[in-house]
């Protein structure tokens, strides 16, 4: 083995730390943009199928419905104040901060998901139906595992919260949890804007 | 019979041309690389690093210029194959499972002729070909004539050639169309303007009856069995539309979309089991007794 | 231990084999004897079985040979994409001559008085079978790995592989 | 100052106690050591390659002489289909991204991936891809409508049964696992690099890596989302992506294939271009010519590779414009893989290299790859495309790049650092007989197949008549192939036989330069016993007195150093996650999803079910214990708690 | 009963039987108004020619005389007591599936033809109920009810000279003894092998049965025969398609426009060997006019539908055709739909009146016409007047008058494998075979129709024999508005509409106008209904058993009053849901028209009586 030879020491470095200096971040980072991508492609394929259609949405299919959609747009909206909130609750350190506001997010998170099944149907039209139909529920439907699994993970945290004492580096991970629900709800702004107001727009 | 190298078009020569003028520079530039190689790794002796950078900026401006050429010269060629006036022939091209459907198209209506696998056409004319595709992608090329072009479901392409010399070149499927892709060849006769009118008369020509007892039986044996389902011939009873036209049928090269020759035993062969020599073909297993296979081959021998 | 390994092995993946299995040159079982029964009624102790399977029901390609010949003998002209018209509907519960597959391999081949023609002297048994998985697939009585789903067409009714299995009400000719 | 010789073996038992996994079974199947895992994933590759392989074979055994019966079309079309598949998204892929999972962290002098247990959970899911695949193979459900399964083929109404599901699904798991290495790759590079270690200290290998990791982001996701997405949901739920009769369109799949199937190729080549730059320096013994255009031009290469994917379907019916811009494209792809070969050709030029096997290969590269690039030109020509495209001259083409531009500087590699993974060299003498019979094997198998192209030979084709003259050009390549086969098996039994009772290698048996070479070989479960602190590129060429190194981790808990992403200045310390089962589970959990989603959609809602209690165990098992923490709030102050 | 065998049997017995003309209507004369039934109305009205006048008491063919008028010269019944018709009798016709009928009445006997099996009743209007005299099974073939493409239907009888004429299903034409329910002869016409049926009504012209085919939809060659009266033999043959000499095309031809003009047409304007297969068929109307001495009748759509496989005009089919009765020779032919691609069949209704254009009264033939224009045409020479749009078109711009041309919208042809939305009209177009009535009192022609759209597929189509050829997926659905029929009553001197009615369902019945100003019509939920003639006003409304598919009438009874009757029995094309064993979750079902039709069983249900009603 090669001769060693001490030159710095790092004894002294945290070892917990908040956002791009973080691991974890990094990583979250990476899924975001590996989903982004995705939901991207998804939606240059609905324009490119577009352009096989006459009318969009096609004939005799109704425009999808705005009021579930914009319902649950607000409310995911609202949402990301306690997102934030919790989230600046970690940076603090702020334990009773941080068990408060994550219990806010899942409850507000909830309504989100269920309100989802009927903002399926909003598209007033079905997946099987043509490929109008196809593109907007795969996008929809993209965009719900997406919800769920962030929703799981919130939900999880906040039980974890809730029965068991959390290292510090917990704290960090609600930061990253809330970092990733900014972009749950960021993407959703788009895929609202093209899916439902779209079609009625051009 | 079936090759790039073998042009007999202007526009496959323009191809041959464009690709041994890629070959030639290609192959000069390969043996240099190896060249090279072999000396940097034969050369003992710390050799100085002088000059390595100019050699990367003159490597890439001399990779650029070949490129660009290239680059130039292939459009120059594309161009070429783009232009092209007023075909004087046009005919659709239908790709089947596994099989080429022909229609010699026709301002009146009932000059039109309906054939398979096998496309006559007249030297030193431009001809179009209008490709579509029945079930899945196909894709049409005769490389002694022209490159190829898909024929895809919802899209509608052309392809046009001009044969310079007669004679007979091959072409076959060149996208992978599913089990017997391997089996769906045609042939195009290429034929002096004179000797094409004279085929396309007498394959306009209607059935005549056939006049000897075995052959007349056949006919009865083929319409009263399933044949007539599938297959055409034209002025018979038989209006099938699934499988290829069998009008004229004696008088094609192959049989079985470029898969076997056009011989008395083939053609027993093929109707008695065309499992056994295209595997997955659509066409079924003919149960016909001997007497009554003999008599339809009979007839369909006679079918010029 | 290992045999039994094995022997559990082949048997999960037998039905693979059996479903995928394109019998290119099959010989297929001859077609049946016996008259069809048009009515379920029989003296005696009954033990009728709807059971019996087609030798294409669980074969996706047999199936799938059967759904293009279903169009291009023309029987798509009488009785649509399943939902009938000139002729019965096919994809729902009621079978006027049976569901089964002797039944039904009956029905195609000696044809049927009301306007069911024959296809014994024109089909092959192997295609009037395929035939038969076909158009047991559209009621949902084949296994659902191997039916067919939707075709590369305009889609006029849901695929036959989400049709729910509709089960069979023999009635009475009409 | 120098470190004493008792600590270091004091600390060196202590992280042993904290990085080694149990023993046993459960130990090997819960590790979330990115070297076992590592190991496993270039072992089940290297299988993969062999099982396409026997595929390849019995293939060329087939068409060895016209109108042969040897296999039908219907296991041919298994067989080429499942060979395509298998060599593209089991073998070239994993095995790239797997050699970077074990050597990335080692070359930046980092004890383990950013991401072990994401890690593992890659590597079984790769894993339930390939069982599912193979057991497929078996079970006469392999796809057969071609690694590429352009619908309608491979749509509902013409690809009856679950074959083409199977192909859909393990192309999902293989996305899955090569984005989450990709992830892992990306995150290592940018943050756990050694302090000292700037951009452009980086070695090439890495580099290539975290170029390619950069493409998997990208390129992936359009295949899943072709197939997963839509070619899938086609078929199980009736969704019309691709049928045009309801406004589908067939060659939108082709965009999203080709979208992802070109930088593909780059995906298999550019780690190769990695893995070239080490031999040539080693055997040489100086630095390579030319870092920073070697680097540029991976970038190039990689940006250019999204630009190409057009030139796949020049046959098909879209606008002529666009067509040119591609070949252009195409063309230009040229200029950055030419300027890595001038480079390595100057390395090389008067060094008086070592002609060892790992150099050899890199020869034979240069050999082969160079003739693939310029056919490759050649294709890039929409005129001349029409006329090759789909024959065996792209067959040719695509082996002389992939085989040469890939698998060459693989073999190369594995010869290279065989004994850094098992501290055991394999046998010289027949490496030369395994590189010559390859190299004449690649060719003679493939350089005929450019003239059958020519002559008017389409690809996919399980049979031909023997008035085409094929024949004897086919045969020939059969020849080739049994060539290739031997070769590959004198290397099978190099390498059981070197595992035996090879050559002990000792910690750099090559002189090489690379940190990977700063441990011991194999090297130890916690990989440095401290971390390196790097000066330079060549970190063990320019070693004056001692090795030198970070002190200051834990040495009782998984305790990783994280440095900062530009200039790799030691930023704090990462405790990393133990051993666990959850991965593998969760892995299985994938497998009910998408395996499941094939025969009924209620699987995917079940096996979610299932998965979530996976993530609430991964997260559980992930909490670690409440210890003594410094946090580096926001603001820049530290806390203790 | 006059059987004198008179050039001009019809106007003679007119005037002796009823004596309702206020001057003398001879054969050759200049057609006079009929004053008693035509209220004089200011200049430029309409007026009826010779060939509408008919015997009011009785209805001896479906379309009532020879001008296809449906105009009951009865007025007792009028817009102020319609209000009060009750019932006054039922008869059950056994049968359940859709009756499209006219019962006709001659004397005191009312006939009725069911849907397959064809049975004949004789009713006995003297008794009370109106029991059966007789009636008559002529045991057609049950497998001709699997080539009836739309529904086993029969679209009446014919009563002359003491006979009833009337088709079955297994292509057998029959003629009667009125009196006594035998038969006097029995031609088969054809061959249900071929897919050929015969579901239209005859009619009997100078001593001719003429009948035509059905079967457009089995790849059939379309043709109209003529029938000796008294012997059944065939006179002549006219196939729709096929040389001039099978066409009957001759030196009398002499068609407007030159599209038409052409040796061979009806062989070259088709791919090789395609008409022989190429339909043309002749299952609807036929008209007659004794002053020009010609018959005029329509032909059914080409077949395939799938329009790829036959190129060209594909003469003669979706035309109209002037001839000869004698002789079938054709006089002049128009071609209102040239190379159809939407199944426009040319088999509706000509209503022969004079009309004033540009100021001067001409002779001329009223066509609502499938492909959606009301073609108003010179019937002696065959050139196009007017043809307006009456209902939403966008499978074609227009006709123009000059060429005759229709402007076809290339957008709206479906091929094999592209899939054309938003096709209007849909397959049965604006209007169907349900014939429409015109009364010279208002000038008004009373319309009932639908109001579809269709998606439309081509499919690859294989011809085999006896099996359909029509290559074509369709889905049917409401048109513009949402409802899917209409009545509709158009001014053929303005062309435009004076009102219309929309209904739910289309309205497949037949109309009937009578000089009491009230029009009648069924709906598909069963309900038969009254309606003032000049404003559309619903006046009185009953609900049958089942929905309204058939063509009601008025007669005068034995006791000498009026009386309407109708078949009710819901079936035919539109109520194919009701009459097949089908299964609504397949939109493509009965060619698509269930698709637009998946209610109807929530509505009605089979049925099969006849009903009577009187003040």
């Amino acid at each position: 083995m090669t001769e060693l030879r001490r030159e710095v020491d790092v004894a002294e470095l945290p070892t917990v730390t908040f956002g791009p200096r973080s691991l974890m971040w990094w990583g979250t980072l990476g899924f975001m943009t590996i989903e982004g991508w995705t939901t991207a492609i998804l939606v240059v394929s609905y324009f490119y199928l577009r352009q096989n259609f006459d009318a969009w949405p096609p004939l005799r299919t109704p425009n999808p419905s705005l009021l579930i959609p914009t319902i649950n747009l607000l409310i995911m909206l609202v949402s990301l104040v306690p997102a934030r909130l919790a989230a600046d609750a970690g940076k603090r350190l702020d334990l009773a901060g941080v068990k408060r506001w994550l219990a806010v997010t899942s409850i507000v998170s909830i309504p989100i998901v269920a309100l989802r099944w009927w903002e399926l149907w909003a598209l007033n039209t079905r997946w099987d139906s043509n490929a109008y139909g196809s593109a907007a529920w795969m996008i929809v439907g993209f965009h719900t595992s997406l919800l769920l699994l962030d929703v799981a993970d919130t939900l999880g945290l906040t039980l974890f919260y809730n029965i068991r004492e959390m290292p510090a580096k917990a704290f960090s991970d609600t930061a990253d949890n809330s970092f990733y629900w900014y972009f749950t709800v960021g993407i959703w702004i788009p895929i609202y804007l093209i899916v439902y107001v779209g079609p009625r727009i051009v | 019979m079936h090759s790039a190298f073998d042009p007999h078009s202007p526009q496959a020569r323009a191809v041959a041309h464009l690709w041994w003028s890629m070959f030639a520079v290609g192959g000069v530039i390969w043996i240099a690389v190896i060249v090279a190689m072999l000396i940097a790794i034969a050369r003992r002796g710390d050799v100085d690093f002088g000059g390595r950078k100019r050699g990367l900026t003159i490597f890439v401006a001399g990779t650029g210029i070949v490129l660009a050429t290239f680059l130039a010269y292939d459009f120059a060629v594309g161009h070429d194959l783009a232009k092209r006036g007023a075909p004087t022939l046009t005919i659709g091209v239908t790709g089947h499972q596994w099989w080429w459907e022909i229609e010699y198209e026709d301002l009146r209506p009932s000059q039109r002729m309906v054939t398979a696998n096998e496309i006559h056409v007249p030297t030193g004319q431009l001809i179009e070909f209008k490709l579509r595709a029945a079930d899945v992608i196909h894709s049409f090329w005769a490389p002694n004539l022209n490159g190829k072009r898909d024929l895809i479901p919802g899209y509608a392409s052309s392809q046009w050639f001009q044969a310079d010399t007669p004679g007979v070149y091959r072409g076959q499927c060149a996208e992978f169309c599913g089990l017997q892709h391997a089996k769906m060849a045609f042939l195009v006769v290429a034929q002096t303007p004179t000797d094409y009118l004279a085929w396309r008369t007498a394959s306009a020509a209607p059935h005549t009856p056939p006049a000897d007892s075995i052959a007349a039986t056949g006919l009865k044996v083929f319409l009263s069995s399933g044949c007539p389902l599938c297959h055409t011939i034209a002025g018979t009873d038989a209006r099938g539309t699934v499988g290829p036209s069998l009008s004229h049928l004696a008088s094609r090269q192959t049989l079985a979309a470029g898969t076997l020759l056009n011989t008395r035993a083939n053609l027993m062969g093929w109707i008695v089991n065309p499992q056994a020599l295209k595997p997955g073909v659509h066409m079924p297993a003919i149960p016909l007794k001997p007497a009554e296979l003999n008599a339809v081959v009979t007839y369909l021998e006679t079918l010029k | 231990m290992k045999a039994r390994a094995v022997l559990a092995a082949s048997v999960i993946l037998l039905p693979a084999c059996e479903r995928e299995d394109r019998r290119l040159n099959a010989v297929p079982p001859n077609p049946p004897q016996q008259f069809v029964s048009e009515v379920r009624l029989q003296p005696g102790p009954t033990e009728m079985s709807d059971t019996t399977e087609g030798p294409y029901d669980d074969n996706a390609p047999g199936t799938a040979e059967g759904q293009r010949l279903f169009s291009q003998m023309n029987c798509s002209g009488c009785h649509s994409n399943g939902g009938g018209g000139m002729g019965p509907a096919l994809m729902d519960d009621q079978w006027i001559y049976g569901s089964r597959p002797d039944q039904i391999f009956a029905s195609i081949a000696e044809g049927r008085p009301n306007g069911m023609p024959t296809w014994k002297y024109r089909l092959t048994t192997q295609q009037i079978w395929e035939l038969v998985a076909y158009v047991r697939s559209l009621s949902g009585l084949t296994p659902k790995g191997a039916r067919p789903t939707r075709s590369d067409h305009m889609m006029v009714k849901p695929a036959n592989s989400q049709t729910p299995n509709a089960k069979p009400k023999n009635t009475v000719k009409p | 100052m120098t470190l004493p010789a008792d600590v270091i073996e004091r600390e060196a038992l202590e992280l042993d106690r904290v990085w080694s996994d149990r023993q046993g079974f459960w130990g090997w199947l819960t590790t979330t050591d990115h070297k076992s895992i590592g190991k496993r994933y270039v072992a089940t590759a290297f299988l993969m390659f062999v099982a396409g392989g026997i595929e390849a074979a019995l293939m060329r055994a087939q068409l060895a002489r016209p109108g042969n019966t040897l296999i039908g079309p219907d296991r041919y079309n298994q067989l080429f289909t499942t060979h395509g598949t298998t060599m593209m998204f089991l073998f070239a892929v994993p095995i790239m991204t797997a050699m970077g999972l074990y050597f990335v962290p080692l070359m930046v002098g980092a004890r383990t991936v950013a991401f072990p247990r994401l890690n593992a959970f890659g590597y079984w899911t790769y894993f339930v891809g390939v069982v599912f695949l193979y057991v497929s193979l078996f079970a006469n459900t392999a796809p057969d409508v071609g690694w590429f399964a352009y619908p309608p083929l491979s749509g509902p109404e013409y690809s009856p049964g679950h074959r083409v599901d199977v192909w859909a699904q393990v192309v999902t798991f293989t996305e899955i696992a090569a984005l989450v290495a990709a992830v892992n790759i990306i995150v290592t590079t940018f943050k756990m690099r050694a302090p000292g270690m700037s951009l452009n200290r980086i070695p090439l290998f890495v580099w290539a890596q975290l170029v390619v990791a950069f493409m998997i982001v990208f390129a992936m996701p359009a295949v899943a989302t072709g197939s997963t997405l839509m070619l899938a949901a086609d078929r199980a739920i009736t969704m019309h992506w691709f049928n045009p009769a309801e406004g589908g369109d067939v060659l939108l799949w082709q965009h999203v294939f080709w979208f992802f199937g070109h930088p593909e190729v780059y995906i298999i080549f550019l780690p190769a271009m990695g893995f070239i730059t080490p031999i040539i320096e080693t055997f040489t013994g100086r630095p390579v010519f030319g870092y920073t255009a070697l680097v540029l031009s991976n970038i190039t290469t990689a940006f250019f590779a999204f630009g190409l994917w057009v030139h796949h379907m020049f046959a098909t019916p879209i606008p002529e414009v666009g067509q040119s811009l591609f070949t252009a494209a195409s063309m230009v792809i040229a200029i950055p893989t030419g300027v890595q070969i001038f480079c390595w050709i100057a390395t090389l030029w008067g060094s008086k290299p070592r002609l060892t096997v790992p150099l050899l290969f890199v020869l034979g590269f240069l050999f082969t790859f160079v003739n693939g690039g310029i056919t490759g030109v050649m294709l890039a020509s929409v005129a001349f495309d029409k006329q090759a495209h789909d024959t065996f001259f792209v067959v040719a083409h695509l082996h002389y790049v992939l085989l040469g531009g890939g698998v060459m500087p693989l073999f190369g590699a594995l010869y290279f650092w065989f004994p850094k993974v098992t501290g055991r060299r394999l046998n010289e003498t027949l490496g030369k007989w395994h590189f010559w019979l390859f190299l004449i094997g690649v060719n003679l198998t493939f350089f005929p197949m450019h003239i059958l192209g020519l002559n008017g030979m389409p690809r996919r084709v399980y049979t031909y008549l023997a008035e085409t003259g094929w024949g004897t050009l086919n045969l020939v390549a059969t020849i080739g192939a049994v060539t290739i086969a031997t070769s590959v098996i004198i290397f099978l039994i190099d390498v059981v036989m070197s595992l035996r009772g090879g050559e002990l290698a000792g910690d750099n048996p090559w002189n090489s330069s690379g940190l990977e070479w700063a441990t011991a070989s194999p090297p130890p479960s916690f990989t440095f016993l401290h971390t390196p602190f790097v000066t330079g590129r060549h970190p063990l060429w320019d070693v004056k007195d001692g090795l030198p190194v970070v002190t200051g981790l834990s040495t009782r808990e998984r305790q990783v150093l994280v440095t900062t992403t530009v200039d790799a200045l030691p930023d704090y310390r990462h405790s990393m996650p133990s051993a666990s089962i959850w991965p593998v589970y969760l892995a299985l959990c994938m497998g009910v999803v998408f395996i499941g989603s094939i025969f009924s959609p209620y699987f995917v809602l079940g096996g979610l079910g299932i998965s979530l209690l996976g993530l609430l165990g991964w997260g559980w098992s992930g909490v670690g214990e409440r210890q003594e923490e410094r946090v580096a709030l926001p603001d820049g102050a530290v806390k203790v708690l | 009963m006059l059987r004198a065998e008179s050039t001009c049997p019809m106007s003679l017995r007119l005037f002796v039987i009823i004596g309702l003309a206020a001057s003398t209507v001879s054969c050759k004369s200049e057609p006079k108004t009929p004053g008693v039934v035509l209220s004089a109305r200011t200049g430029g009205s309409p007026s009826n020619s010779d060939t509408t006048v008919s015997d009011d008491g009785q209805w001896l063919r479906p379309a009532k005389d020879y001008a296809s008028t449906r105009f009951s010269g009865l007025s007792e019944i009028n817009t102020g007591n319609v209000k009060n018709l009750r019932v006054v009798a039922t008869f059950s016709t056994g049968v359940v599936r859709g009756h499209e009928a006219a019962p006709v009445v001659a004397g005191n006997t009312m006939y009725i033809v069911t849907p397959y099996p064809n049975t004949v009743y004789a009713l006995d209007l003297t008794k009370p109920g109106f029991p059966a005299k007789w009636s008559y099974d002529p045991k057609p073939e049950a497998a001709s009810q699997g080539v009836a493409c739309c529904d086993v239907v029969n679209r009446g009888a014919v009563f002359d000279q003491g006979r009833l004429f009337f088709n079955t299903l297994d292509d057998h034409t029959i003629a009667l003894d009125a009196a006594t329910g035998k038969p006097v002869w029995d031609t088969k016409l054809g061959d249900i092998n071929t897919g050929e049926t015969i579901t239209m009504a005859p009619l009997v012209v100078k001593g001719k049965v003429l009948v035509g085919n059905s079967g457009g939809e089995m790849g059939v060659r379309g043709w109209l025969k003529a029938l000796d009266e008294r012997s059944g033999k065939v006179v002549w043959t006219a196939y729709a398609t096929g040389p001039d000499s099978s066409v009957l095309i001759g030196s009398d031809f002499k068609p407007f426009y030159a599209s038409d003009k052409g040796k061979d047409l009806g062989v070259s304007s088709w791919p090789p060997d395609m008409w022989k297969i190429g339909g043309g068929t002749m299952w609807g109307w036929i008209a007659y006019d004794s002053t020009l001495d010609l018959i005029y009748h329509g032909t059914a759509n080409p077949g395939p539908w799938n329009n790829d496989v036959r190129p060209g005009d594909n003469k003669w089919t979706s035309a109209i055709f002037a001839r000869h009765p004698e002789t079938g020779a054709a006089v002049w032919a128009y071609q209102l739909t040239p190379h159809d691609s939407h199944d426009y069949d040319g088999i509706n209704e000509q209503i022969l009146i004079d009309l004033p254009i540009n100021g001067q009264t001409r002779k001329v033939l009223v066509r609502p016409d499938r492909n959606g224009y009301m073609y108003v045409m010179d019937r002696a020479t065959g050139e196009v007047l007017s043809a307006e749009p009456y209902g939403v078109v966008n499978s074609s711009s227009g006709v123009d008058l000059k060429t005759g041309q229709l402007h076809v919208n290339a957008d709206k042809i479906p091929t094999v494998g592209k899939v054309v939305r938003d096709i209007c009209p849909a397959a049965p177009g604006t209007k169907d075979w349900q014939p429409s009535a015109y009364s010279p009192r208002t000038g008004l022609i009373y319309i009932p129709r639908q109001n579809l759209c269709m998606d439309e597929e081509g499919l690859s189509a294989n011809y085999i024999a006896g099996t359909p050829y029509v290559g074509m997926n369709v889905k049917m659905f409401a048109g513009p508005g949402g409802n899917r029929g209409v009545f509709q009553a158009w001014n053929p001197a303005t062309g435009r509409e004076a009102w219309s009615i929309k209904e739910d369902l289309p309205v497949w019945s037949g109309a009937l106008v009578t000089a009491g100003d009230v029009a009648f019509y069924g709906t598909m939920e069963g309900w038969f209904k009254a309606v003032d003639a000049r404003t559309g006003t619903l006046l009185w409304q009953f609900k049958t058993g089942s929905g309204i598919i058939g063509q009601p009438i008025s007669y005068r009874g034995p006791d000498g009053h009026q009386y309407i009757a109708v078949l009710s029995g819901v079936g035919g094309w539109a109520g194919a849901i009701l009459a097949g064993v089908v299964d609504p979750r397949d939109s493509s079902t009965a060619a698509g028209f269930v698709n637009a039709m998946r209610d109807l069983p929530s509505k009605t249900t089979k049925g099969g009586m006849l009903y009577v009603f009187s003040l």
